[in-house]
C-alpha cells in the first residue's frame, strides 16, 4: 500500500491541507500512546480511523480537538473544530435543546435546536432533560450538537456506536448531507468496518501508536455493499484488525 | 464531709487582676482550706456559675443582685435568698471615681445644660448604666431627649467613645482615661455626686453561707483578702508589674489602673443599705426593675467582721 | 424513577424483594411486582410519616424538658420549663419586642447576606475559573474565615462606627466566606468533560460560564446560600451588640445583660424557627432553580 | 492531562491557539503545537506566580497598612501600626503567652474537632442514607446550627459546668452542623447510577456505604471538615471566656478589656495564619484521600 | 413466526423459568414505554434484544434488574443477578481492580479481579483509575465486572458497542463460556444482528413498546455467518427493523 509521504506535503505547507500533523507523539505514564504520528487530511477529506480499543483513536482526536496538548510535534488545524466525543457530554442542567445550541439563547436558537433535532429524529424531547434520554437518544442529541455548527473539522468519536441499524443509517445520510453542505473535513473513529468504507475517503488504522494502514477508498458514494470492491477493503481491513474470515466467523 | 478532708471554696471572678495580687501579696499562704479560683467575664457568667453550684462565690459589682431580686418569680425572703452580698470594696480617694461620666472637648459642652440631643455612649446593666441614668436625670432629660448609643459592654462603649463617634459616655474611667488624659475629653460628673456607691462586691449562694465549713472558710478567705487592701497601696510597682505581664495593660494604663484599684472593703451597713435601696428605688421608676423590692435581704452581714473589724 | 431519595429504598432494603419458592435446581427466584394497593398506602404512610417525623422530633426534645422540669428534675435556673418559655414569648409579644425585632433583624440578615453572598459569589467564581483569582483571592479569604468577630466589636466601632451600616458591615464580613468556599468548591467541581466541550464548540468564557459552570454549579452554590443564609442569622448576634435597640439579637444580649435565662432560651427558639424557615426556603429555591434534579421530597 | 485547574487555560483563554495564515479558501487554520521551550519556562512561571501571588497579596494588604499608618492616615487608635503589632508579638512570646497558648487551643480545637466531626458525620450518613434519618435528625440539626452559641455561655456554664469540658461541649456543639450539612449533601449527591450498581451486585448496606457512598461523596465531607476546622478555631473565642486562663481566645478576650488593639490584632493574625495552616492540611489531606482527583495545585 | 404462548407457560408456575414477565407495563410522563410485555426466559436460555433506539430496551432491563418498578403487571427474576450496563458506571474513586470486585476486599478479591482482567485484556489497567481509560476499557471493566459474579440471570446492555471487531469477538467468547460454566439466563441488548444471532437462542424485537417478533435461533453453536440460514435470519431480522436489503446497502 502506497503511504502518501507525509514530509513531503508538510514541507509545503501553502498546499491545501485542513489539518498537519508532524511527528506527534502523546505519552501517558510513560507509554507512548501515539508515537510520531504524521498525517495530512485535505479540506473537505473524510477519514475514518479504525484501531484496536485502547489504541489512541480518541487521544488523537483530542489533540486535534485542541483539548490536548502533544508531547513532541506540531499540530495545525482548522479554528473552527466540532466534536462528537466518544460519551454524550450533555450539560445536565440544561435542556436537550439548549444543548443543542449550547452558549445560544433566544428564538432563533430554539428554531435551529429544533430542526437539527427533527433530524436526529428527537424533536419530541426538546424540552426532555438529558437524565431521562436513552443511550441512543442522547448520543443523538451530540450529534445534533456537533452538527448544527459549520465546523471546518468535524471529529466524530464513535457517534454512531449506540445506534440500531436503521437509525444508523439515517444518522450516515445526515452526515454525509452536511458534509456535503459545508465540505468540513471529517475524522470519524469507528469499530465498524463497513460504516468506515461506506462514508470515508480514506482509512487509517492506528495500532501500536502508529498509523498502521491507510487506505484511500476508491468507490463512488453512495456505495453498495454489495460491490465486490466493497468486499475486498472489508477482508482487507478486517484481516489488518486482526479478524481473519474465519475468526470472523467464530 | 468525710473527717479530715479540707473544705473546698470556688472564687468566681471576672478578670485574673484580682487573683494575681491576692496571690502575690502572699496573705494565701498557709491557707486551711482548698480555694480555687475560675475566670468567667460578665456578671452573668458569675451569676450561672453560682446557680449551677460552679462557684461558691462570685464576683460582681453590686446592682446586679438588685437587678436579679428584682427580676426573681419568687420574693426573695431572709431563708430563700438564693445569693447574698459578702463583702464590698473600692477606691475611697474622691480622685479615683470608679464610675464617671465623660464628655468630649470638641462636643462643647460645658454643663448639663448642654447634654440635650448628645450622641450618649453607655453600656447596659450595672452601675455604669446606673451613672449613665441618674446623669441624666441630674441633667433633668429623658431618654427621648439624647441620642442613646446602647451597647453590650464597656469596652465596646468607651470605643464608639474614644474613636469619637459619642460625644458623651458613661462607664468606668479607666477605659477612656487615655482620652482624657490627653486632653481630648474631661470629666463632667463622678458617680459620687450621684451618690452612686459603686462597689464590687463578693457574692456567695445562700447554702454556702449557711454551710458551717464553707461560711468558716469563707471568712477566713475574706479576712486574707482584706489584708491584702492593706498591703496594696505601698505595693503599687508590684501590682503594675502584674497589670503589665499578666493583664496585658499598657503600662501607662497599668498605672492607672494599679492606683485605681487600691480599694478598701467598706462595711455593710444600714448606711450603705439605704444608699443600695434608693438605687432599687431609681432602677423601678425608671422601667429597669419590674418590681419594688427590698434590698437589705441581699446583703449578709456575717463577714462584716472580717472584711472591717474596725466597725 | 432514579429519585435520589429512593436510594434507601432501592439500595439498601432489600426485604421488598419477597423470595418466592426456588422452582428450579437451586435457582432461587424473587417476585419484583410492587403490590399495587399496599404500595399506594405506603407510599402515604412515606409522606405522613416524613411530616410526622419532622415535626415530631423537636416535639419530643420539648416533650421530655417540659417533663424534665415539670417533675422539678432540671432547676428552673438551669433550664426554665417550656411554660415559663411561653410566658417569656407572651411578655415578649404583649410588649411588642418581637414584632418589632424580626422585621428589623431580617432586614439586616438579608442585606448583609446579598452584599456578602454577591461579593463571595463573584470571588469565588473568579478564583473558581482563573487560576490566578484563586492565587490572589484564596489567602486572603482564609484568613478573612478565621477572624473572630465576636471579639472584635471594639475594633469594628472604632472603624465602622455605631450606625446601622456597621451592623451590616459584621454581616457583610460573615457571609462571604461560606458563599466563596461553596462558589469556588462548585466551579471546581465541574466535571472537565463539560468545559471542554463548551471549548470545543467555541463557547468564551462568559458564555461558558454562564452556560456550563454556573447551571452545574449551582447546587453547590446554593449550599453556600444555606450556610450564608444561617451565618447571617447568627452574626445578628455579634452586629447587634452595636448601639441597637431592638432586633432578636439585640433581645438575646439583652435577657444575657438581666440574667433573663427564659428569655434566653426564647430566643434561641426564635433563632430555631428561623433556621428551620431558612431550610424551608432553601428547598423551595432548590426546587425551582434545579428542575433537573431528581427530586428531594419537601414532605 | 484532564487537570481540572487547566480549565482556565484550556477553555477561557483561547489567546494559546496562534491563529496560523488562512490557507485554503477562507479554512483559517490554527497552530497547537505548544511551543516547548517557552511553555516549559512558562509552567515554571506558572508555578511561582502562584506561589507569589499567594504570598504577596496578604503581603500586600500589610504594605498598604504599614503605608497608612506609617504617613499617618490612620491613628494608632483606629488601626495599630504593623511595627506595633510586631512588639505586640514580642511582648506575648517574651512573657510566654503565646507559646502557651497554641498547644492549649489547639488541644481544645482539635478534641471538639473529632468529636463533634464524628457525631456530624454520622448524623450525615445516617440522614444521606436514610429518609428516616433525614426526617428524625434534619429538623434538630437545622435548629442547632443557628443557635447564636455566643449568647449563651451563661446557659452553657449552667449547663456543662466551668472545666475543660465544657469549653470543649462549645467546640463540639459548633462542628456537628458543618460536618452534617456537607457530610448529608455529599451522600445525596452521589450518582445514582453509581449505587444502582451497587444494589445490583449485591452489595449491602454497609459495604454500598463503605465502598461506593463514602468514596464519592468524600471530597463533600472533607469540604465539611474545613469548615468545622474553622469552626473549631472560632469557636475558641467563645470556650475560652469559661474560665481559662490562656488560650489564644482567652488573649483576644483579655486584650478586649484592657483594650489592647495591638494585641487583639495580632491575635487575629494568629487566627490567619491558624486558616492558612489550616488550609495547607486540608489540602494536604485531600491530595492524600483522593488521588483519583485530577490534582489541585498545591503551590 | 409461531409465538410461543407466554400466558400458557405462565400458568404454569413450576415449569422451568428463570424470567416471568406478565402484562407488564411502564410508563413515562404518560408514554407508554412498555406496554403489557409478557416473557418468559427459561434458566440457562440466552436471549438477545434488538430493537430500535429510545423503544425501552434499557427500560426493560433495569425492571429485571430490579431498578424500575412495573406501573402494571408482575415479574419474576432470579435473586442473583448481574448487570452490565449502557455506561461503564465505575465508581471513579476506585481502582479498576476494586471496580471488578466491588464490594470485596483482600488478597483473595484482587487475585480474582487479576483473572477477570486478563480475560478482558487489562491486566495491565489492574491499578488505574477509572478516569484514565479509553471508552473500550472502561466497557471492558464493567464487562469483568458483571462476570466475576455467579448470577442466575445476567443482564447484558449493549456491552460490547464501543469494542473494535476483535476485542468484540474474544468478548463474545468470554460471554459464552461463562454461560456454558454456570449456565445462567442471559438478555443481551445490541444493535448488532450478526452479533444477536451468533450468541442468543431466542432473538425478540422490541418496537413501539411491544415484543414485535420473537425469533428462536435454530443453529448449532459455534455458528458461522457463512450459513445460509444466518443469512436469512439476518435478513429476516433487518427488515423487521426496518432495513431492507436496499436500505442496507444504502
Ligand atoms: N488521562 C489519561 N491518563 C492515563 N492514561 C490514559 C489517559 N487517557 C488515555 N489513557 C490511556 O491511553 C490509551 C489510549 O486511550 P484512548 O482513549 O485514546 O483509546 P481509544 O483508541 O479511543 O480506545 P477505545 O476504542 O476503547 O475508545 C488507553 O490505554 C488509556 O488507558
Ligand atoms: N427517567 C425517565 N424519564 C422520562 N423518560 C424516560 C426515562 N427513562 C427513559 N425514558 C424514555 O423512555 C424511552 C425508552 O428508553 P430506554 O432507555 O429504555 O430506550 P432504549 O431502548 O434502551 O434505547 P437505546 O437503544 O437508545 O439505549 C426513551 O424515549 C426515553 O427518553
Ligand atoms: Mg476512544
Ligand atoms: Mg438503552
Amino acid at each position: 500500500m502506497p503511504l502518501p509521504d507525509q514530509r513531503a506535503s508538510f514541507a509545503r505547507p501553502a498546499a491545501p491541507a485542513a489539518v498537519l500533523l508532524k511527528d506527534v507523539s502523546r505519552s501517558f505514564a510513560d507509554r507512548a500512546v501515539l508515537d510520531q504520528i504524521n498525517l495530512t487530511i485535505r479540506p473537505g477529506e473524510f477519514v475514518a480511523v479504525l484501531g484496536p480499543s485502547g489504541t489512541g483513536k480518541t487521544t488523537l482526536l483530542r489533540l486535534l480537538a485542541g483539548l490536548d496538548q502533544v508531547d513532541a510535534g506540531s499540530i495545525i488545524v482548522p479554528a473552527v473544530r466540532s466534536v462528537v466525543f466518544q460519551e454524550p457530554r450533555l450539560v445536565p442542567a440544561k435542556r436537550v435543546w439548549e444543548n443543542v445550541v449550547l452558549g445560544r439563547r433566544g428564538a432563533a436558537a430554539r428554531a435551529r435546536a429544533g430542526t437539527a433535532l427533527t433530524e436526529v429524529g428527537l424533536a419530541g424531547h426538546a424540552d426532555a432533560w438529558p437524565s431521562t434520554l436513552s443511550g441512543g437518544e442522547a448520543q443523538r442529541v451530540a450529534l445534533a450538537r456537533a452538527l448544527v455548527r459549520e465546523p471546518g473539522l468535524l471529529l466524530l468519536d464513535e457517534p454512531f456506536a449506540a445506534l440500531d441499524a436503521l437509525t444508523r443509517i439515517k444518522m450516515h445520510d445526515l452526515v454525509l448531507q452536511l458534509w456535503q453542505r459545508h465540505h468540513p473535513a471529517v475524522v470519524l473513529v469507528t469499530h465498524d468496518v463497513d460504516e468506515a468504507i461506506l462514508l470515508a475517503d480514506r482509512i487509517l488504522v492506528l495500532s501500536n501508536g502508529a498509523i498502521g494502514v491507510e487506505l484511500p477508498v476508491g468507490l463512488s458514494k453512495p456505495r453498495d455493499r454489495a460491490d465486490p470492491l466493497f468486499a475486498a477493503l472489508r477482508a482487507q481491513l478486517l484481516a489488518e484488525l486482526g479478524v481473519g474470515a474465519s475468526t470472523a466467523a467464530h | 464531709r468525710a473527717a479530715g478532708s479540707r473544705t473546698k471554696l470556688i472564687v468566681g471572678t471576672q478578670d485574673i487582676a484580682i487573683q494575681e495580687t491576692v496571690i502575690a501579696s502572699g496573705v494565701l499562704d498557709g491557707l486551711p482550706f482548698d480555694l480555687q479560683w475560675a475566670v468567667l467575664p460578665g456578671p452573668a457568667a458569675q451569676l450561672s456559675g453560682l446557680y449551677s453550684k460552679a462557684l461558691d462565690v462570685g464576683l460582681m459589682g453590686d446592682t446586679s443582685l438588685i437587678i436579679e431580686q428584682g427580676r426573681a418569680k419568687l420574693d426573695w425572703t431572709e431563708e430563700n435568698a438564693p445569693l447574698q452580698i459578702v463583702a464590698g470594696w473600692r477606691n475611697s480617694d474622691r480622685a479615683y471615681p470608679p464610675v464617671v461620666t465623660v464628655v468630649r472637648n470638641d462636643a462643647k459642652i460645658n454643663g448639663l445644660e448642654d447634654l440635650r440631643g448628645r450622641k450618649w455612649a453607655y453600656n447596659f446593666g450595672g452601675f455604669n448604666y446606673l451613672q449613665y441614668v441618674l446623669s441624666r436625670l441630674k441633667a433633668g432629660l429623658k431618654a427621648t431627649d439624647i441620642q442613646p448609643v446602647q451597647l453590650t459592654d464597656q469596652f465596646a462603649a468607651a470605643a464608639a467613645f474614644n474613636a469619637g463617634r459619642t460625644d458623651v459616655y458613661s462607664g468606668g474611667l479607666g477605659a477612656v482615661h487615655a482620652t482624657v488624659e490627653k486632653g481630648d475629653a474631661r470629666i463632667l460628673l463622678i458617680s459620687d455626686e450621684l451618690d452612686i456607691p459603686s462597689l464590687t462586691v463578693f457574692s456567695a449562694r445562700g447554702d454556702v453561707i449557711r454551710d458551717e465549713a464553707k461560711a468558716v472558710a469563707l471568712t477566713e478567705f475574706l479576712g486574707r483578702v482584706r489584708q491584702h487592701w492593706e498591703w496594696f497601696p505601698s505595693n503599687l510597682a508590684t501590682v503594675e508589674k502584674i497589670y503589665i505581664e499578666k493583664l496585658k495593660q499598657t503600662p501607662g494604663d497599668a498605672k492607672f489602673f494599679a492606683a485605681n484599684a487600691a480599694s478598701r472593703f467598706f462595711p455593710l451597713n444600714a448606711e450603705l443599705i439605704r444608699r443600695e435601696q434608693r438605687i432599687a428605688d431609681v432602677l423601678f421608676e425608671s422601667g429597669d426593675l419590674p418590681k419594688k423590692i427590698k434590698v437589705d435581704i441581699e446583703f449578709s452581714q456575717k463577714f462584716n467582721n472580717a472584711t472591717s473589724p474596725a466597725a | 424513577m432514579t429519585d435520589i431519595v429512593s436510594l434507601a429504598q432501592y439500595a439498601l432494603s432489600p426485604k421488598q424483594e419477597a423470595p418466592a419458592a426456588p422452582q428450579t435446581k437451586g435457582l432461587v427466584l424473587v417476585d419484583l411486582t410492587p403490590r399495587a394497593r399496599t404500595s399506594h398506602l405506603s407510599a402515604a404512610w412515606q409522606v405522613w410519616r416524613g411530616r410526622l417525623l419532622r415535626v415530631g422530633s423537636p416535639l419530643a426534645i420539648l416533650l421530655v424538658w417540659q417533663i424534665a422540669s415539670g417533675f422539678g428534675f432540671v432547676a428552673p435556673e438551669v433550664l426554665p420549663s417550656p411554660l415559663d418559655i411561653i410566658a417569656a414569648f407572651r411578655e415578649l409579644i404583649a410588649m411588642g419586642d418581637l414584632q418589632s425585632a424580626l422585621p428589623v433583624s431580617l432586614y439586616r440578615s438579608l442585606s448583609g447576606l446579598a452584599i456578602g453572598g454577591t461579593i463571595g459569589l463573584t470571588i469565588g467564581l473568579f478564583a473558581g475559573l482563573w487560576r490566578v483569582g484563586e492565587e490572589i483571592f484564596d489567602a486572603p479569604l482564609q484568613m478573612l474565615r478565621t477572624i473572630p468577630f465576636i471579639a472584635l466589636v471594639p475594633l469594628f466601632i472604632t472603624w465602622f462606627g455605631i450606625d446601622e451600616s456597621a451592623k451590616i458591615v459584621v454581616i457583610v464580613a460573615a457571609t462571604i466566606f461560606p458563599m466563596y468556599l461553596n462558589t469556588y468548591a462548585g466551579v471546581r467541581g465541574v466535571d472537565p468533560k463539560l468545559t471542554e466541550a463548551a471549548k470545543v464548540f467555541g463557547l468564551d468564557a462568559r458564555q461558558t460560564t454562564l452556560h456550563v459552570i454556573l447551571p452545574t454549579a449551582l447546587p453547590s452554590i446554593l449550599l453556600g446560600l444555606r450556610y450564608a443564609a444561617g451565618v447571617a442569622l447568627l452574626a445578628l448576634v455579634v452586629a447587634e451588640q452595636i448601639n441597637a435597640r431592638s432586633g432578636i439579637g439585640y433581645i438575646l444580649n439583652n435577657a444575657n445583660m438581666n440574667q433573663r435565662s427564659d428569655i434566653i432560651v426564647a430566643g434561641i427558639i426564635v433563632y430555631a424557627v428561623l433556621g428551620i424557615a431558612t431550610d424551608l426556603v432553601m428547598r423551595v429555591i432548590e426546587r425551582i432553580a434545579l428542575p433537573w434534579r431528581p427530586k428531594l421530597a419537601l414532605a
